[in-house]
């Protein structure tokens, strides 16, 4: 009924005790999100919103038996934590920490794929599935609901956007997957394509794009060839100038490389719908399931 | 963090590879004394952080000391990119056998940095890409082993080098790969990289950009160069003191958003009703009151700026936060263009109470708002 | 009938160019090694004792189609040689090389181990198979006959003057490997009794040792649960001071570990017949065989 | 090469690493002055590259500056473990809460780093093994991936540290890390580290040893130390400038072979036949006929030598060139005490002949020849 994320996950959040940490772990614990344990190193014993924090990921996942991390560490020490997360072996490791070192990403993304670890982000609201009330990020919940639909996308407020858009159409999504929005990060737009086509109840894919880079263009190419239900796409930037970072570190036309346009030729040609506006997104898709 | 072309060459000759001989003028004074020094044929070059500055005029031939200087007064007054030249570099015309690509970069799909090397140097690298993919050679390196000394000269025997060259121009692949790791570098070129008529490699050209996120761990860097991180407008600079992604462009209406994907969407939407943006401003994360009045302010301060949008998709971001944010600007320094905004998600209601109360008026889609914001820009005109 | 090179093994020589490299191609042609290919970058298409140079393992293989590499290149250099090999599959790898920094040793070891990879070395004589005549490594070859006895050693001139005392006693080796003088080795004593273990041919062992370390105490522990054949040892080092590097990196008694006295302890409780002098050896193979 | 305690330091603190307040002095003036400095009760350290300087009477306790001269005096006229004693590390007598153990060393099993920690330190590890073995927290470290931040809390952690503290340790075990692979140390131990009864936490002790074959590369250090590499006498000076192993035994027989588990082997083999070694030296491969001249004259200048066992199994090394290295130095300074010649290998004949027209006598078997020498040398006394 979900990708990545059900009701069976116990969530452990990284960096618990700081204001995002608290913030949002109570945000989570009001969505109905099962939050076992919080880490913040030095402040074990302590707790925040009723979770009990400890010192280190092994020890709170031996305590409270842990599935999946939510990190929330200042991007210095982000690293080191989503290393911590992965050597215990938490799946998914949802890494929200923005302006991590693009080094640090490389490594914690290549020791993630040696363990089979999936991780989501850096630079990422996180990932939700309406129909678990389970949100492991940021990500404010009642604009999902639940449904069919696998959202997956490189930006946060504007998923909001377009998901509030299916969720006035009345069209739910199973899970959505916010991929980050730096250059690299851990799960692709393919591999989370991969998840949702072994997801029986998932019927259509909503795939939500930005300039730079070309995760978009072999998305599309994996859809052609390997997933036959509907997927409906949005690409932000048409207008943005080469050679500019449009907010999201990993948005910029490098040379004539990352270019909306190309996005779009490259999804057209995968029979991909391309939304021209968010709004445009829920209609597509009404009209296709 | 992008480095001048001198700034890069001065770490490079740190770690060993040879660039030609020559400096740094800010007069022609001073680039006819580096010209006097060279005492041969010289290149002027604009230090400028943009490609292209030779098809811009930025980069000249001289014979003599006297050319030398008369070349850098003409640099010196030149704008290259909307960017002033204050400086130029002097350097030793070489003797070319060969041009060389040698570079680095990260490579988004395979999450690696990969080293690119071409025997077919001097022009760029997508130019490169387009004309004779078959001459450029890529090694993704290992994210745990790291780049090895065999695996550099590989690179120069895929390039076509042999005997001592390929030890040779291994070297810069290795010791580029040592700048990177020390440095946090995400991308950076040395292009051309000449192989002269005597045999010599040296670095010609020099690019290297470090990675901003990583700057805290560089600050002997930035120690060094006297200067500010980068050519920022003073717009650019209190945008980016608030931790706000602000980007200026060519048309009129400055989009005021929070998250980058959606102030793109939102400057699209924007295009798609025959408006022109000036402005990306995305606000972040969990904006309030302080910041959507800078926000707004520093939009106000760019002259292009014929109308505001603001589109806000609360979420961490409370709309009754944006709404007394948009008010304050109004009361206490008023705001002199059209005003459009459309504001939904977290305390919806009680932001748009305050809007009404105040008088202003908002919209609810964001289409609604990027048509009404172009049609008020035209009547404006 | 041999662990690790038999007569197929078609040997490449990384620094074959330098003075090592190509006198002691010569002596390994002499007795017999198939050697393809010989390595030296930037001296590609040179010739040394006959044998094709190339600029890089790499073109080597694909050319000569070689399967294994002896490495003489001087030890600032040698840990890359290696990992060059390693990258091309080459297997065994033997490390003549003396001098080389330790952590270089440690990445080599796990870089050859994550392939399946055996190092043999630094700081080798080398590995001899008397029957095939192939010799990868310094040995002088004619101490080494022919036979059924497996011999590993830290060390060279002992082991030379060991199995000069076994062709003397008419006892002749399957398989001679010097597994080197370092503390850090690739191929370990434990190690080198599994493959020996796994021959049909190899019907008894001789296990030279020195102080340092702990590898003949678990090649000891190891004989004594898994290896059924007769095991004769040496142990040199009897008579060191604590404290002192006996030329060897690796032979060093610190604190109260790695004394021959434990080893020799050791051995003993597994069954293992440890030699007085090296002479005594041969005799005591004489009277198990 | 092993660091003296204080230049340890130096580099411990040049990474943030705290030490007790204090300095070097290299006599009992500069210790006065050195404790005036402190102003506090201090520590009279000698500095020796050994350990158990403790139980040498090298370490003492001063109230007062006066105090710390005498004592430092008194450390300063010793020798430890045969060593002079050049300087005395004059530091804060500190207020000792807990005494830890933190190191790191290279597991040759694991063929990994490995770091150590202990909530007992003070002794040695090795005494603290025996005694507490459960007291002991290891971490092997990853060749690849490293030693990160969260591993060292997890140290700190296990070693029963809480709160605050677990991060003030860790920081040790993160910074010694960084000092490990920036220098290729080999070894290195804060034992023990200090914490105070004011909650800090301070290096009070440091051994830092780096791997001499990686020397090559940290030429910086050695230009920084202003010294030798290491302690050495003239003989081992020599040798080493040769390139051979020596070490120098309490025996009366020099023992001089290629390769070392041979020469071992050969001491081993004298003291079987009831004598003593005073030397080990190996000549290393493929020696020629200079260098066993060279190994022979410097045995020769160890005066507790009283005779010479030459043992050589002919591999690369031929027997011919030691022959005739044995032979000039007998006609060009003479050999004074009773030499035994055993030779066997490569060009043994010719070798054999050489001995034989200049009338010295030589043996077939190792075991023979460590006996003969036996006979000789009690023959002698």
């Amino acid at each position: 009924m979900a990708v990545l994320v059900d009701k069976d996950t116990r969530v452990l959040i990284q960096g618990i005790t700081g204001s995002q940490g608290t913030f949002h772990s109570n945000a989570m614990l009001e969505y109905g999100t099962k939050i076992v344990a919080g880490v913040t190193p030095g402040k074990g014993g302590e707790s925040v919103n009723g979770i009990p924090v400890y010192d280190s990921v092994k020890n709170a996942k031996e305590a409270e038996d842990a599935t999946a991390s939510v990190i929330f560490v200042p991007a210095p020490f982000a690293g080191d934590a989503a290393l911590e997360a992965i050597t215990n072996d938490l799946n998914p490791v949802v890494l929200i920490t923005e302006h991590i070192p693009v080094r640090d990403e490389m490594i914690v993304v290549h020791a993630a794929k040696a363990k089979g670890i999936t991780v989501i982000g850096p630079n990422t609201p996180g990932i939700i599935t309406p129909g678990a009330k389970q949100k492991l990020g940021i990500m404010p919940g009642h604009v999902f609901s639940e449904g069919v639909v696998g959202l997956m996308s490189r930006s946060g407020t504007l998923t909001y956007e377009i998901a509030a858009g299916m969720t006035n159409a009345e069209v739910g999504i199973s899970t959505a997957i916010g991929l980050g929005g730096d250059p690299c990060v851990g799960l692709t737009a393919v591999e989370a394509v991969e998840l949702f086509k072994q997801d029986p109840e998932t019927k259509a894919l909503v795939l939500v794009g930005e300039i730079g880079g070309d995760a978009e263009e072999r998305a599309a190419a994996y859809i052609k060839n390997e997933y036959d239900l509907p997927v409906v796409g949005f690409i932000a930037g048409r207008t943005a100038p080469p050679g500019k970072r449009m907010g999201h570190a990993g948005a910029i036309i490098s040379g004539s490389s990352g270019t909306a346009d190309a996005k779009i030729k490259a999804m057209n040609a995968a029979g991909i719908q391309v939304a021209e506006k968010p709004s445009d997104v829920a209609r597509i898709l009404n009209e296709l399931l | 963090m992008k480095l001048f072309e001198h700034e890069a060459k001065e770490i490079f000759r740190a770690f060993g590879m040879p660039t030609p001989p020559g400096g740094v003028a800010r007069t022609s004074e001073e680039a006819k004394k580096r010209a006097e020094e060279v005492g041969k044929p010289v290149v002027v070059k604009a230090q400028v952080l943009s490609g292209k500055r030779g098809k811009a005029g930025g980069v000249k031939f001289a014979d003599t000391p006297d050319d030398a200087a008369r070349h850098a007064e003409e640099i010196l007054a030149m704008r290259i990119n909307d960017l002033p030249v204050e400086a130029v570099l002097i350097e030793e015309k070489l003797d070319i056998q060969q041009e060389i690509y040698v570079g680095v970069t990260v490579d988004r799909n395979a999450r690696k940095y990969v080293m690119i090397g071409s025997s077919a140097g001097g022009m760029s690298i997508e130019e490169l890409a387009e004309e004779s993919p078959e001459l450029i050679i890529k090694h993704h390196v290992d994210p745990f082993l790291g780049f090895r000394a065999f695996e550099a000269r590989n690179m120069a025997i895929a390039m076509g080098f042999k005997g001592k060259n390929i030890n040779r121009l291994g070297s810069f692949f290795i010791k580029l790969w040592q700048i990177v790791t020390k440095y946090d570098v995400e991308l950076s070129e040395i292009n051309p990289l000449i192989l002269t008529k005597d045999g010599r490699f040296l670095a010609a050209d020099a690019r290297l950009n470090i990675d901003d996120n990583a700057l805290y761990r560089h600050k002997d860097i930035i120690e060094n160069l006297h200067r500010e991180p980068a050519e920022m407008n003073e717009r650019e600079l209190k945008a980016t003191a608030e931790g706000m992604a602000y980007v200026e462009l060519d048309g009129d209406i400055a989009c005021i958003c929070n998250g980058a994907g959606l102030t793109m969407a939102t400057l699209d939407a924007v295009a798609l009703y025959g408006g022109q943006a000036s402005t990306f401003l995305d606000l972040g994360g969990g904006s309030d009151k302080e910041r959507v009045e800078k926000g707004i302010e520093i939009a106000l301060q760019y002259d292009k700026v014929k109308a505001i949008l603001v589109n806000i998709m609360g979420g961490i971001t409370r709309c009754d936060d944006v709404a007394n944010g948009i008010v304050a600007v109004r009361d206490d320094q008023g705001i002199d263009v059209p005003l459009v905004i459309r504001m939904v998600g977290t305390n919806e209601k009680e932001g748009q109470d305050i809007l009404t109360k105040a008088g202003i008026p908002f919209l609810k889609t964001m289409e609604e708002a990027a048509a009404k914001v172009v049609e008020l820009v035209k009547e404006v005109k």
